[in-house]
């Protein structure tokens, strides 16, 4: 799994999201996450369209940030993801819980 | 018109054993998916297969044995010839019955949504079968996968 | 001063079960050497474990079964707790013991070297014990590894 | 496994060997030689300093080779073999039946 910084603009940052996130490496997203928040940041979009592979454990990882920045008044959104992953999403219901767009611009507007 | 002969394709019995630790994941991961795609699943179903299998290993390694250290976990899996693939995952760990966890509330606004609890309820959606019995103080876990999931 | 506790080194016995197919070779290939790392053998000394295991895999898939389909390929690994890996190879191919065959000629010429008929010889060299027996119309050939290989 | 073309001049040519030549891989070995032997060249120097692997699979591809060549009236050269397959060359006494060189200037002196 690869977590790179695309821009900062405010307390926003956009970010891309690659590879797998499993039970392996979803951590690195969460400690990442709380990185960026002792950097002053709350909004967070992410691209996935290179995010190959979702299990559980990078479901809790989502769901963790979701929930810690929407408690500092900020949110996370995801764009672009592919298939399989957004399958992932539906039967677990995280798309009613967090916004998921085509692509990064329909995120911005 | 005889029926189509897919008998080349059935894959006997094949077994790995090893420590259920988060090390290994990998090589169980392995070991299934290399069979699977020798079984001509679809790349989806293939990915699918894997994330059902990450959920059912991840469990065993991290709840079935909380007290010693890591003990065994043994993965059997076999291609039948009507082109279904037969997963067997047995642990000699506390006695767990997965299908007997309540599903998630999907409905369930952001912040009233539990960390947590998905793994089983995705290991049910994406099989074809799944069943579990306990036998000779193990957890049997039997999974079955069609080519393509029908819901 | 107390005996240094290797104890926690110690892996248990690991088992892989494939068909014997040249496909299947990297997977069982993968299987040793990752738990080779994890009992801290040196790069040079995993690189001959799997040469060593290259060679006893592929005659089993080439030669153990003749003319059935693929027949069946059990890989036993153990690392015991005074640091040396165990392998154990077993098919239930033809009878043959490999330690039988005569070591080549290493002083010929060039034009008079035989094509093959190394990897056995190979096989010997690189280990630290080497033996065979048959048991149940099973072949198995037991093959021990310590860190470090001393001729 | 991988094998690069450097250089031709007349009936010599010049390529690297690199990855592993294991049971699996050793056959692109054979055949690319024929193939080179059927472009009129007949003597060959291959630079195995990237070639991390060599099993007896690899070592039967390169006797056939040897051999082949001579026969042709040209030679098989190997240079800057690593620790761990100049080991192997020499438990199977190939290091007497193969020129092998420190690097690919020594082998064309
Ligand atoms: N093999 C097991 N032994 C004991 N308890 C288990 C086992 N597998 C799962 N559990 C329990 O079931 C719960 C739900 O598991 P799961 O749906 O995979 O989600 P998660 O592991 O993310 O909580 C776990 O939190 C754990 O308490
Ligand atoms: N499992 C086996 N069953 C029957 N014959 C075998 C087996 N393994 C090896 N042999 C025989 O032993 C010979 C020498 O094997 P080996 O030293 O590995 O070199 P190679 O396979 O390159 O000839 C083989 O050519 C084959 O005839």
């Amino acid at each position: 799994m690869e977590i790179k910084e695309l821009k900062r603009e405010n307390d926003l940052l956009t970010a891309t999201l690659s590879g797998r996130m499993d039970a392996i490496t979803a951590a690195e997203f969460t400690s990442q996450l709380e990185n960026w928040i002792t950097q002053e940041l709350k909004s967070f979009t992410i691209d996935c369209g290179q995010l190959d592979y979702i299990s559980s454990a990078g479901l809790r990882a989502i769901l963790m940030a979701a929930k810690k920045v929407r408690s500092l008044d900020g949110k996370l959104q995801l764009a672009a993801l592919q298939e399989s992953v957004q399958t992932v999403f539906e039967i677990s219901g995280f798309d009613k819980i967090i916004p998921i767009f085509a692509n990064l611009d329909d995120a911005a507007s | 018109m005889p029926p189509p002969n897919n008998s080349r394709k059935a894959i006997a019995p094949n077994l790995i054993e090893l420590p259920a630790k988060l090390e290994n994941l990998p090589l169980f991961m392995t070991f299934v998916c290399d069979q699977a795609r020798q079984f001509d699943f679809t790349d989806k179903r293939t990915l699918e297969i894997e994330l059902v299998l990450e959920e059912a290993l991840v469990n065993v390694i991290e709840y079935a044995y909380p007290t010693e250290r890591p003990g065994r976990l043994i993965l059997h899996l076999e291609g039948k010839a009507d082109g279904k693939l037969h997963l067997e995952i047995r642990d000699k760990g506390v006695l767990f019955n997965p299908l007997e966890r309540a599903a998630p509330d999907l409905e369930a606004e952001l912040m009233e949504r539990p960390i947590g609890g998905l793994g089983i309820f995705l290991m049910k959606e994406l099989t074809d079968g799944i069943s579990w019995h306990r036998k000779d103080d193990e957890n049997c876990l039997s999974i079955i996968f069609e080519p393509r999931h029908v819901k």
